[in-house]
């Protein structure tokens, strides 16, 4: 009997980011009749693209139970050499010069996180963290960095009627979705996540698995840099700052455990774009700007005790599993 | 816009190379040489408005001899207070701060006091307090409305009724609240041409700034008259107008009113280009000068009034030629031009 | 070491003892409780030369004062590692419990503005405000099982925020001013000529070496730490254990605004925003351990002094936001490096 | 000692291996052999040795001593790959099986097969792999479900097809249906059937006769980490069987003692907790020994757990001492005279980062604490501490200092008894108290227990050993499926009838048991 309310209590938790969304939909609809159109859409769309890459990069890391603390620091190193190095080179060359340098410094996380095992990731990325910023204090002086006219245009390019960002989000989501499903490489990050002493014993190398997510999480939130300052042009020293609360959120939000082995892509996707639709809601709706960080703090809470009531409750059915046959 | 943009990055990175290898050594240099010394206490240089002030002051500093040492505190007020006291410790002549907080400020102003140190606020002035220290500031209001005016005379030249925005800046600095002031004094004088759709709260933030105006864009997409607190987000407002396709010229089809406030060199070649009706100057280097003698006054046992007024000065399309010379934007421009 | 013995040419043979005794020397330092006072002692003794100043007596009453309020919120903070918990809402409380109450204390508009009542019921609300937040995220914690880095993460953002909108509705600036001067004395002034603040640091340290030293609740939190399970069932009452270390860091942060508040004589919703790498590396520095059941107050001592020393000592140099930062980014770094070291000796050690 | 097939070119061979750990001899000169199409069932109560025999068999350990031949060739695998691609499958109790994955991706989680030129996984190929495989083992899920949706013997069959997919020559079974249903069983034979008609090796260790008797075709016994005896199935019998595992010697090793049960102290009627207890009723008195037999699974530790508090449970009673305990957590547990020594030592019973002193000060620390503040005595604290250490003979003097994981398995248990008596309770639960520790720490662990009892404690005793209950119990209660299925007087215990009370899913078919798998 009790099993079988659990089983429909998940299956509401499950639900309750879409009933959620629906109901911010909703809300907002009535309270704004620009809210439901074409063109905001496009807008929430466009607006949370960045977010969006960097929660698909941090997805990687979160399902090998990690954590990257210094997303919006290598966001704003990538920027800052972008606007400060690279301002005569045409955007072809420097745009991969730019990737490069994410993985560059994602590397520089997995290699900490690899050779301090036991340490968690929290630790060593909240000190990359602040060593990033740092750099790119240095390299900025905390000046506003600026970047070539042909960057910004690709901030209002569209192709087809749909905006350049969503386009690169729409590519990144793409690959990583085949990435975590249809290769070796993504289904032994699940494997990793799930049980790294298992897939150890499954000859499965760890360390290579564990170095490579943040690879790829330092690479798009080099991409996540990109994309936004082609939008808003120039970078301030707040240039991504705290900007990993938002993407940690998203993945979470998406059903991304933080315990590992849990979530996808397309959950991490959706996060996105609710917490940005939740934001573009309350511009709409002209709600004071110093609750739109009050409403990101109290939807990541929910997010995080779902996903605690949802993990615990399957622990449960899963015991009581066992337990169940083979007494049977 | 592109002409200028990769000589500025060039130029800002090799100022703040030279900067950082500079400050390492400054200690060394500091006690080679008598004079004066001034601690210039920033809290960031986010706009250019300020690396064009510190950079303004250094040049100050070594005409009259002094040495400067300069320290920033990114935002963080308690850090601030340390860094004074760091300067008392240093036994400097003068401080010269740029505070983040009206009112956490003046623990540091009565620390100085006790040093017999003087200090002098640059372009904020702090909360009223026994304390003694001298402000030097622009007169924001007034500036802000005149060049409101001159936008609302535009208005009128070409008839029709307005829809506009305002760029607000944080809310804790008074001079954000004083320019959104004058602002208001203007536009309520106007209400039947001009209707305020919409107050975009910036925190002094870019990036807030261009989600903020692209929102309001959304939601109206008929705004014609845009106000903007500080020069420093130009880069952001050209970006969301491009993208709503409200980027003209004057006297083209489209042209949305739109006034600056600071004078930076992005602001000039905006007046110049035609996208920029007016902007309300800050007379920086009226503002350093001031300042300066404000140390020198207080060395010299003066007590000059606690705050003191830079009355700045509006450029527009129709006095661009005269004025620019005033302009400390202009001047930045005329560098970069080479 | 026979594979050493087997390389090595039989002239050094003279050599090994020395390089052994060497390397057992840097082993037991590295191993040593109080690593981080002696690297404090040879990091002061290199900069001294460079700036003298450093060993003034202001300098070091500059330091002295500097490093209370971080004591204060670390001490909190060490309590709660010890469970193997953390606790990054400590931001969040400073600027909440310093708005809070300013505003009841402040004499543009206070709640109990000119009262009699407000100075004491100010600083209850301080600590009402942090044993709150400390309580909801152990209960958090505790009852519903969040992992409490999410828990404290959001806590600290939702409390930032809150900050600010709360200062929004009690002051027509950005921070809350006008506060009572004898409240401002426990930040700023001095009896006796000895700051206030350190009398009110030096009892929250004594408290809390006394509670984690020599009491039963002391001796809980490390049982905790170490193998909670273990501890339930040898009639630990964790959920309670934890549930008050997260009070204590609470309130502990709530002292540190106090002294904050008092210093710069303002209620500010970002006060101490910028603080919590210093936090969590001071108490990480000074050897307490992430995984829990490991940490002292006098390890928490050090490795305070050691983070405001460096800082001190930046700031004499004149060192540019990037230097401190990328200091303490690496410094760290650095402890967790160490510890891992520890962790590769001991084990070679039992093994 | 000697192998069924001694002297015969079997397929896998294993002669006189020895293995010690930490200095305690856990396997002593086994051998056996299998050939081809084989199933050769292994026997032997917990700690006899057979985990460590099929460990080194599986290269997660290396024998001290003894060789192995596998095809004629010498075998001595260095690590599981190594076993695995010498063609030997081991499937633990615990699967090694990712639940969130599906079981194709399981199967082919060591190396995909590609798709060509792409880096991506051909889910054709291994779509039908898998689908083979599965065929083989009858498993009708398609080869892209989850695992974490298949039941436990269905995931068992996985992990076979997994075994069959990389072409192994014999699959070593470990415990397969401790979490079967009885269907599920039977299939799993069925399986066996197949493989054995395939030509593969297989090795068959369960606690369950009956199974045993069933699908191996000789059996062998181990007792003590040595050969007990064996031989092929039509020789042997499950009395037969039994009286090799129990062995002749119960009573060497216990120590004598006189029983003089006093009042009742401990009452348990009707308890239940739906899935792990059912209609539990037990009385224990002072001054008594009150052994729990019954197979892994059967409750025991479950039925432990709840009466300390640790566990919650539906209904019945639990009375201590003539009074209710109502809504019992350990704290409140401990207050009424209880103590728990856990199954698990090191993850429940111990802070194995602490010393001796904390730990077995731990339970106690309120009674030594003074005023309000709590503060410990520590003198007194020391003194205590060092008086009962010192009882249990703790082999160290440095109790201050010594941390408890550089202790031995026995020294380890003993603080963990010091940690109660500490307390003086007054009823003990012990599970597995014995488990994993030496025979002479053994003797002293049931030496403190007869003191206890002479003392006037009553004392609950979990055991898999069924030498250990008789040697020390006054009575045995048996255990199957949450249920209480007996009580033996002490004079009259048998091993074999007790051990058919617990093993009695492998003699009858239970009833209920299709009834309750839906």
């Amino acid at each position: 009997m009790q099993v079988g309310e659990n089983r429909t209590t998940l299956l509401l938790l499950n639900a309750a980011p879409w009933v959620a969304f629906l109901a911010v939909v909703v809300v907002f609809g009535v309270l704004s009749d620009r809210f439901l159109t074409i063109q905001n859409f496009m807008n929430i769309l466009t607006q949370s693209s960045h977010i969006a890459i960097m929660a698909i990069g941090i997805t990687f890391v979160l399902l090998t139970a990690g954590i990257d603390l210094s997303v919006g620091a290598i966001m704003y190193v990538a920027v800052a050499v972008l606007a400060l190095f690279l301002g005569g080179i045409p955007v072809v060359i420097a745009f991969p010069l730019v990737g490069l340098i994410g993985v560059a410094l994602g590397a520089m996380n997995g290699y900490f996180v690899i050779k301090l095992r036991g340490q968690h990731p929290f630790i060593v990325t909240l000190a990359t963290l602040f060593i990033l910023r740092g750099a790119a204090i240095f390299l900025t002086d905390t000046r506003m960095v600026f970047v070539e006219e042909s960057v910004m245009s690709l901030g209002r390019t569209s192709y087809f009627g749909v905006p350049w960002a969503i386009w690169v989000f729409a590519v990144v989501f793409v690959i990583a979705w085949i990435v975590l499903r249809e290769t070796p490489f993504g289904r032994q990050i699940y494997a990793v996540g799930q049980d790294p002493t298992a897939a150890a014993k499954a000859g499965i190398n760890v360390p290579r698995i564990l170095f490579s997510v943040y690879c790829i999480c330092g690479f798009l939130a080099a991409v996540g840099g990109l994309v936004s300052i082609a939008q808003v042009a120039a970078a301030s020293s707040t240039f991504g700052f705290q900007i990993e609360f938002p993407v940690i959120a998203a993945a979470v939000l998406g059903g991304t455990s933080l315990f590992g082995g849990r979530g996808g892509v397309v959950g991490t996707v959706f996060g996105a774009v609710l917490i940005q639709t939740v934001q573009s809601g309350l511009v709409m709706t002209n709600a004071t700007p110093y609750i739109y960080p009050l409403v990101t703090a109290v939807i990541i809470f929910l997010a995080v005790l779902i996903d605690g009531l949802r993990t615990s409750i399957l622990d449960t059915l899963g015991r009581r599993k066992i337990r169940v046959e083979e007494i049977a | 816009m592109s002409g200028f943009t990769p000589r500025i990055t060039r130029r800002a990175f090799t100022i703040g190379s030279l900067l950082a290898a500079g400050t390492a050594g400054l200690p060394i240099m500091v006690k080679a040489q008598e004079g004066k010394t001034v601690a210039l206490l920033f809290d960031s240089l986010v706009s250019p408005f300020w690396v064009t002030g510190i950079e303004i002051m250094r040049e100050e500093a070594a005409k009259r001899g002094w040495e400067t040492l300069e320290a920033i505190s990114n935002f963080d007020d308690n850090r601030q207070f340390e860094q004074v006291r760091a300067m008392i410790e240093r036994e400097v002549d003068g401080i010269l701060i740029i505070q983040t907080d009206a009112n956490a400020v003046i623990p540091a102003i009565r620390e100085a006091n006790a040093a017999g140190i003087p200090m002098v606020h640059f372009n904020r002035p702090p909360a009223e307090s026994d304390a003694y220290s001298v402000a030097i500031q622009a007169d924001n209001r007034a500036i802000m409305r005149e060049t409101v005016q001159f936008l609302v005379d535009e208005a009128k030249r070409i008839g029709g009724t307005y829809k506009a925005a305002i760029l607000i800046g944080d809310l804790g600095d008074v001079n954000a609240i004083q320019r959104r002031d004058g602002f208001f004094d203007i536009v309520d004088q106007n209400k039947d041409i001009i209707e305020v759709v919409s107050r975009i709260s910036t925190e002094w933030n870019a990036d807030k700034a261009f989600a903020g105006l692209t929102n309001a864009l959304q939601a109206n997409p008929d705004i014609n008259f845009l106000v903007t607190s500080s020069d420093f987000l130009h880069p952001q407002i050209e970006q969301a107008l491009k993208i709503a396709g409200k980027w003209n010229k004057r006297g083209e089809e489209g042209h949305v009113l739109f006034a600056g406030f600071d004078g930076d060199e992005g602001a000039y070649q905006r007046l110049l280009d035609g996208f920029l009706d007016a902007c309300g100057v800050q007379n920086l280097f009226l503002e350093v000068d001031m300042a300066f003698g404000a140390f020198t006054d207080l060395w010299a046992g003066e007590k000059p009034e606690k705050l003191l007024l830079d009355p700045g000065f509006v450029i527009t399309q129709d006095n661009l030629e005269e004025t620019r010379d005033a302009m400390w934007g202009f001047s930045v421009w005329k560098n970069q031009q080479g | 070491m026979p594979i050493d013995a087997a390389e090595t040419p039989v002239d050094t043979k003279v050599e090994i003892p020395k390089v052994r005794a060497f390397r057992r020397l840097l082993e037991r330092l590295i191993l040593s409780e109080y690593l981080v006072f002696y690297i404090t002692g040879v990091y002061f003794l290199i900069v001294w030369p460079i700036v003298p100043e450093i060993a003034s007596f202001s300098s070091l009453r500059n330091i002295l004062t500097d490093m209370l309020p971080l004591l204060v919120v670390a001490i909190g903070q060490t309590f709660v590692l010890i469970v193997a918990g953390i606790d990054l809402s400590v931001t969040g409380v400073i600027a909440m419990a310093s708005v809070v109450g300013a505003s009841i204390m402040t004499s543009d508009g206070g709640y109990l503005q000119g009262s009699a009542l407000a100075i004491p019921v100010g600083i209850i609300a301080f600590l009402v405000v942090g044993g709150l937040i400390g309580g909801f995220n152990g209960w958090c914690v505790t009852r519903l099982n969040m992992p409490p880095i999410i828990v404290t993460l959001t806590g600290m953002m939702f409390l930032g925020g809150a900050a600010i909108w709360f200062t929004k509705a009690h002051s027509p600036t950005s921070s809350i001013a006008g506060l009572p001067r004898a409240f401002v004395a426990i930040g700023g002034g001095t009896f006796a000529g000895v700051p206030i603040a350190l009398f009110v640091a030096i009892a929250v340290v004594v408290v809390a070496h006394f509670l984690l030293s020599q009491t039963v609740f002391g001796r809980w939190l490390y049982a905790i730490g170490i193998n909670p399970k273990a501890a339930k069932v040898s009639g630990v009452p964790v959920d309670k254990a934890i549930l008050w270390a997260f009070v204590i860091s609470g309130v502990c942060a709530a002292i540190t605004s106090m002294l904050l508040t008092g210093r710069l004589e303002t209620g500010t919703p970002v006060l101490g925003q910028r603080i919590l790498l210093d936090i969590i590396a001071a108490v990480v520095i000074g050897g307490t351990s992430l995984a829990g059941g490991k940490g002292k107050i006098i390890w928490t001592v050090g490795g305070v002094l050691f983070l405001v020393t460096i800082d001190a000592s930046l700031k004499l140099l004149g060192s540019s936001l990037f230097i401190v930062f990328a200091v303490k980014g690496g410094v760290i770094l650095l402890a967790v490096g160490l510890d891992a070291m520890r962790q590769r000796i001991l084990a070679r050690g039992s093994g | 000692m000697t192998p069924p097939h001694a002297g015969g070119e079997a397929f896998l061979q294993a002669r006189e291996l020895s293995k010690s750990f930490f200095g305690v001899k856990v396997l002593k000169e086994v051998g056996f052999t299998l050939d081809k199409g084989e199933v050769l069932g292994l026997v032997g109560e917990n700690g006899s040795g057979k985990s460590t025999a099929m460990n080194i068999l599986g290269g997660i350990h290396q024998p001290d001593s003894g060789q192995m031949t596998l095809a004629g060739k010498p075998y001595r695998p260095t690590g599981p790959k190594d076993a695995q691609r010498a063609g030997l499958a081991f499937i633990h109790q615990e699967l090694n099986l990712f639940e969130n994955l599906s079981i194709e991706e399981n199967v082919f989680i060591s190396g995909f097969p590609k798709r060509r030129g792409l880096p991506l996984i051909n889910r054709r190929k291994i779509g039908k792999e898998t689908k083979r495989l599965l065929d083989l083992v009858d498993l009708g899920h398609p080869p892209g479900t989850r695992v974490g949706k298949l039941s436990q013997g269905e995931r068992q069959l996985v992990e076979i097809a997994k075994a069959l997919g990389f072409d192994a020559k014999v699959i070593i079974f470990d415990e397969p249906t401790t979490s079967l249903s009885r269907r599920e069983s039977e299939k799993l034979f069925t399986i066996v059937g197949r493989l054995k008609a395939q030509g593969i090796g297989v090795i068959y260790i369960s606690h369950i006769l009956g199974d045993v008797l069933r699908v191996c075709d000789s059996v062998q016994v181990l007792r003590d980490g040595a050969v007990a005896g064996g031989g092929p199935r039509a020789s042997m019998s499950i009395d037969k069987i039994i009286s090799m595992m129990v062995g002749r010697k119960i009573g060497n090793l216990f120590p004598p003692r006189e029983s003089h049960p006093g009042e009742v102290v401990l009452d348990v009627a009707g308890l239940t907790q739906p899935g792990v207890v059912k209609d539990v009723s037990l009385s224990l008195r002072s001054g008594e020994v009150l052994g729990v037999s019954g197979l892994m699974g059967a409750g025991r530790s479950e039925l432990a757990r709840i009466l300390f508090g640790l566990d919650p449970f539906k209904s019945g009673t639990i009375t201590v001492e003539r009074e209710p305990l109502e809504n019992p957590s350990p704290e409140i547990c401990m207050a009424r005279g209880l103590a728990f020594l856990t199954e698990d030592r090191r993850a429940e019973g111990l802070l194995m980062e602490a010393s001796i002193r904390d730990n077995v000060a731990l339970s106690s620390l309120n009674s030594y604490a003074r005023g309000l503040s709590h503060r410990l005595s520590w003198p007194k604290l020391d003194r205590d501490v060092a008086e009962v250490s010192d009882k249990v003979k703790v082999n160290t003097s440095d109790y201050i200092r010594m941390l408890v994981k550089h202790l031995s398995g026995g020294n380890q248990q003993k603080v963990v008894f010091a940690k109660w008596l500490l307390r003086q309770p007054s009823i003990f639960i012990l599970d597995e108290p014995t488990r994993g520790i030496d025979v002479g720490a053994k003797l002293e662990v049931y030496k403190i227990i007869n003191q206890l009892v002479l003392d006037g404690a009553a004392i609950l005793f979990i055991s898999s050993e069924m030498e250990e209950l008789i040697g020390m119990c006054d009575r045995i209660m048996v255990m199957n499926r949450g249920e209480v299925t007996g009580f033996h007087e002490r004079g009259d215990f048998d091993g074999e009838r007790i051990l058919e009370t617990a093993m009695s899913v492998g003699l009858r078919e239970p009833e209920q048991a299709d009834r309750k798998e839906r």
